[in-house]
């Protein structure tokens, strides 16, 4: 079942990945073209989805805010990736001063909450994409950081470590040929569980108007746009809505999977005398 | 267990410090200069004098630590100065709204505690069953829908079509329901999932077959033993979502126009506000580190393990 | 005076895949120390777990049955008519309650009174030194071979007639072995029966009366302590015996003591 | 080759708060391993005898005293330095499941020394692996499996054939045995003997079991909690044992 289910996830994946690079082939009208007089189209042939209140097509628009919702995750979770892996080793592997000053620095960054710090770094920074994604990158990187260290400290006590070292390898080979691959195979299930979380800030940020500003398609505005609207069009609102929801839950689900999947793999099959699943 | 919480209580003051002095130098490092966000805010031009004039007024010319002393000096009387656009007391304004914030957030956390808690327990008691799938189902939808997107279906479900709430505002009771089931939702259907797995866990734990082998019965193993084991890290992911309720409150209050420390924030984050943005971040912080410890001192009550530091 | 406790016969059990036991049959009667002898895989937890009808879920038990005391089994004998010792004690304690609290619900549930002085008295009789510390305190602030002695007395206090104890030697080291052993000859005093599960045929020579060597799940042989050195041993009982004396043979040509000498 | 001179090991828990205890892990131990000779370390758990291990493989540092082998001191090098160290010296762990990356396969953890020590072919190296398999007399077509799916014995036995790759002087065996059921253990001892014969091999044996102490080794030293309380050679026997050793030697 696994397998069939992990093929269904990742076709859904490309379509949204395809649709977001290949954003102006699919979509059938500029995003931006404004025209009045086509105000709040119904479902017609030429507008799939209809237009919204300024005239523009709704479908485009979608097709659109897929590539700008993506580049603004998959932006937070390299620079996210970036910062805690550097942090995160550095803290494991020296231990000693480093260690305690990078991780008083961590708890700096935990003692806020997250979305609060968020909204706080644009207040410095300034509204816009790139702003959101520095704000919510520096919210989430600390939380990593630490799960990389304490990888990082408990592969380091384990035998096959120090058995490494008495063969001989260098200290280079055995960080990539022994500590490495743990620590990035479970960083990347956490952050394939985590994007969803991510886009849902960065939609949330672009609903209270500080992060996509309004001309840009993307799902957080047009969810916002649709607003005021709501009474005679709510499906303006609807589907940029369910576009969140299908590419967040396909996030969560890949990442679940591939958490099951790993972790399973990770339990030795050695026979445990006292298998206890009664 | 005393000395813990006192020690923990005293540590409090550091980290405000701490906070306190973040929240004041970023602020400063930011790329805006506060003088031109508040010309811009009273729709002064920022010419040169006008510049000059607004920094001495402000006290932005003093060297940087003189400033900080001076302003946190201020804080310590909750005087956080005034806000660039209302030209009123940033503190008094916050503190007008700050209680309805609470309000949402406290509720929402309790919605949150009562839903996941029994049907993370539910679940996992009855794994597989019917009950169970249903359980997973919503988790998967809660943890994946937008919670402002939800506020929307809610509104336009139960204000406009049913007409049995209102959508904005605050009327009464009722319009309270539908922001809190916005905030709520995704927490729940995390908490909800991390209990069901921690209850899941301790089953198969070798004590509990040790204590079932020797024939202690059912409901007791379960009740008593898997129970307070598998709350330990239900407890610690709810601290953590505490956080998370506080920021979807703001979200919520501009959704449904509560009368929220929200829609204020928002505007001063738009025109770089600098005093209120200051004084909330402390305040919300401090409320947030304030219920870390409590949390922090259940955990450490249950968990007999940090006391005795094996 | 021996009366049958448990009589297992033809026992057979396995998951849908592959079979685990096949057709096993023997006896544990009033105050005898049954030892099932076996390599790691020889499915004796297997056997075990049928005993006490805790199978894990994907395995059943296929044919055979087993009688305690000629009756079936139902869930309130657990505790009261059979109990059990298990392997490395430091998982086996919950980490979050006392002893003395886990020690008064197992009590508690097979209605005998959990008083303290009757307790401790307990646990002073298998060279606990302070059984009112022990008692209030936590399972990670004890060490391996106090908390198998707490476990002994659990069974103990419990007076349930047979005890299962499963590889209860294999954490310790030799000095640590012999404590345990001599304590499972008090259980015998006590007029218990004893199933001990071990891999090391020293241990199971040193305190079974009768011994049941399983390979593969199979119950190859069956004996009584003095006739392990007879003939009619089955070919894998002798490899054990074969293998067991070249760890004695040693250089220094030393008689290795009365229980470890060459068999 | 390898001698130890009052090794000494004290841990200060010197923790921010609390009261400074120390405790004397080990205290002045010294001896003398001549190249060719085998020394077993016999002693209840706790005795020390894995800090003593783990001092001289040069994980650990000494409070006082000094290990040289082959004539080197082993604090004194630096880390890469004490890589050709190692080229004599091999260790075989407890726990053989835990002294091999779970994700590696037989050949990924045979071939790890010889990587690091000779730069041989893709080939030469695969020869080097089946022929230490057959050592250990383990069958080939293991050596692609992934060594999760290994037996306890067939664990220790890939372990083994590891520490053999680079021809080593010494052998450590940490309770090498003790995890592993009886006949396993039986067939790993009558191994080493071989290997013993075949490579002019000396062990270290540190074991709680003291059979198998007295079938590998010609000097036995017993520790109890880091003293050195009898010292025996196979040519004068066991002579006046004290008493704790005694009980070591009777189940």
């Amino acid at each position: 079942m696994k397998d069939k289910g992990l093929i269904i996830l990742f076709s859904l994946l490309a379509i949204i990945i395809l649709s977001a690079l290949f954003a102006p082939l699919i979509a059938p009208y500029n995003p931006y073209d404004v025209d009045l007089t086509n105000k709040f189209a119904p479902v017609t042939s030429s507008h799939i989805l209809g237009t919204d209140h300024l005239g523009r097509d709704v479908f485009s628009r979608i097709i659109y805010g897929t590539r700008m919702s993506l580049i603004s995750v998959l932006a937070t979770i390299l620079l996210v990736l970036f910062l805690s892996l550097i942090v995160g080793s550095i803290a494991g592997f020296r231990g000693g001063l480093f260690d305690s000053i990078l991780m008083r620095i961590c708890d700096v960054f935990l003692t806020f909450p997250t979305f609060i710090l968020a909204l706080f770094f644009i207040g410095v920074l300034g509204v816009g994409l790139i702003n959101v994604i520095i704000a919510i990158a520096l919210t989430h990187w600390a939380w990593y950081a630490r799960i990389v260290r304490s990888i990082v400290l408990e592969t380091k006590q384990k035998n096959y470590v120090t058995a490494a070292k008495c063969s001989g390898s260098s200290r280079l080979k055995i960080v990539l040929k022994h500590i490495m691959p743990k620590v990035l195979s479970q960083v990347i299930i956490l952050a394939t569980l985590d994007l969803g979380h991510m886009m849902l800030h960065v939609a949330g940020l672009s609903f209270l108007g500080l992060g996509v500003q309004a001309p840009t398609a993307e799902w957080g505005v047009m969810i916002n746009d649709a607003a005021p609207y709501i009474r005679e069009h709510p499906e303006l609102m609807i589907y940029p809505g369910i576009c969140i929801f299908i590419t967040v839950a396909v996030f969560n689900s890949i990442g679940e999977k591939l958490r099951d999947r790993y972790e399973t793999k990770e339990f030795s099959s050695s026979e445990s005398e006292l298998c206890v699943k009664s | 267990m005393i000395k813990y919480i006192v020690k923990r209580l005293l540590l409090i003051i550091p980290v405000m410090f701490a906070v306190s002095f973040i929240v004041f130098t970023v602020l400063r490092l930011g790329p805006v200069d506060p003088a031109q966000a508040y010309l811009l805010n009273s729709r002064i031009p920022p010419t040169e004098e006008a510049l000059a004039v607004t920094r001495a007024e402000l006290g932005l010319d003093k060297p940087f630590f003189t400033q900080y002393a001076l302003w946190l000096k201020g804080a310590v009387q909750l005087d956080f100065g005034m806000s660039y656009m209302t030209k009123r007391d940033a503190f008094g304004d916050l503190m007008y709204y700050f209680p309805t914030t609470l309000k949402v957030t406290f509720l929402a956390m309790i919605v949150v505690i009562i839903v996941s808690i029994p049907l993370g327990i539910l679940g996992a008691v009855k794994k597989d069953s019917l009950a169970d799938k249903l359980i997973k189902f919503f988790s998967f939808i809660g943890v994946s829908t937008p919670s402002f997107w939800f506020g929307f279906l809610l509104i336009y479900l139960f204000a406009l079509k049913l007409n049995i709430l209102p959508p904005f505002g605050l009327e009464g009771i009722s319009s309270w329901i539908m922001p809190i089931l916005t905030l709520g939702l995704m927490s729940s259907a995390i908490n909800t999932r991390i209990t069901r797995t921690s209850f899941l866990e301790h089953i198969n734990n070798r004590s509990v077959w040790y204590l079932k082998v020797n024939g202690v019965h059912k409901n007791t193993v379960m009740g008593k033993y898997v129970l307070k084991n598998s709350m330990l890290p239900v407890i610690t992911s709810l601290g953590m979502h505490f956080g998370e309720l506080i920021g979807g409150a703001v979200v919520v209050e501009v959704l449904f126009a509560l009368p929220g420390v929200g829609r204020y924030v928002v505007s001063s984050i738009t025109n770089h506000d600098y005093p209120v943005i200051q004084c909330f971040m402390i305040l919300m912080t401090g409320v947030f580190i304030i219920v870390n410890l409590i949390i922090d001192i259940i955990y450490v009550y249950l968990n007999p393990k940090i006391k005795y530091g094996a | 005076m021996c009366k049958k406790l448990i009589s297992i016969n033809d026992l057979s059990a396995g998951t849908n895949k592959y079979q685990i036991l096949h057709n096993i049959s023997f006896d544990i009667n009033e105050g005898e120390i049954v030892c099932l002898l076996g390599q790691s895989g020889s499915g004796k937890t297997m056997t075990a777990l049928s005993i006490l009808n805790m199978l894990p879920l994907n395995v059943m038990q296929t044919s055979g049955t087993i009688l305690y005391d000629d009756k079936p089994f139902d869930e309130n004998m657990r505790g009261s008519f059979i109990s059990m010792i298990m392997q490395s004690p430091a998982s086996c304690f919950d980490s979050v309650f006392t002893i003395g609290a886990q020690f008064k619900d197992i009590l508690l549930s097979n209605n005998k009174e959990y008083s303290i002085d009757k307790v401790c008295a307990e646990l002073e009789k298998v060279e606990l030194k302070n059984p009112h510390d022990i008692l209030n305190s936590y399972p990670f602030q004890l060490s391996g071979g106090m908390l198998q002695r707490v476990m002994i007395t659990i069974a103990l206090s419990l007076d349930s007639k047979i005890i299962i104890a499963d590889e209860p030697t294999s954490d310790l080291d030799i000095t640590g072995q012999k404590e345990i052993i001599d304590l499972i000859l008090k259980l015998k005093q006590e007029n218990k029966a004893v199933l001990m599960i071990t891999h090391n045929l020293a241990v199971a020579k040193s305190c079974a009366d009768k011994i049941a060597v399983m390979d593969k799940g199979r119950l190859v042989d069956i004996f009584n302590k003095n006739e392990l050195l007879a003939e009619n041993r089955h070919k894998y009982t002798k490899e054990l015996i074969a293998a067991n004396n070249r760890l004695y043979t040693n250089k220094w040509n030393i008689d290795l003591g009365e229980n470890y000498a060459e068999m | 080759m390898l001698k130890c001179e009052n090794i000494t090991k004290i841990y200060n828990d010197n923790s921010w708060f609390s009261k400074k205890e120390s405790i004397k892990v080990l205290e002045n131990i010294s001896f003398h391993l001549k190249q060719g000779r085998s020394m077993g370390f016999a002693g209840r758990n706790g005795a020390g005898k894995s800090t003593l291990m783990r001092i001289i493989l040069g994980l650990e540092k000494a409070t006082e005293g000094t290990v040289t082998f082959m004539g080197k001191d082993i604090h004194s090098l630096k880390y890469n330095e004490l890589k050709n160290v190692y080229k004599d010296m091999q260790v075989v762990f407890q726990d053989p499941q835990s002294s091999m990356n779970p994700q590696f396969t037989v050949y990924d953890v045979i071939k790890e020394p010889i990587e690091n020590y000779y730069n041989y072919t893709k080939d030469e190296i695969k020869d080097i692996v089946l022929n230490l398999l057959s050592a250990v007399k383990l069958s080939e077509d293991k050596m692609y499996k992934n060594i999760t799916h290994l037996s306890g014995g067939e664990q220790q036995r890939v372990a083994i054939a590891r520490a053999l790759s680079v021809q080593p002087k010494l052998l450590i065996l940490d309770e090498a045995l003790s995890s592993l059921d009886m006949i396993i253990q039986a067939e790993i001892i009558k191994l080493l003997e071989e290997l013993k014969e075949k490579y002019k091999l000396s062990y270290l044996v540190i074991s709680h079991d003291i059979r198998i102490i007295l079938k590998l080794c010609d000097d036995i030293i017993f520790l109890e909690n880091g003293i050195i309380k009898d010292r025996f050679f196979i040519e004068q026997g066991i002579n006046n044992p004290s008493d704790s050793f005694k009980n070591m030697m009777i189940v």
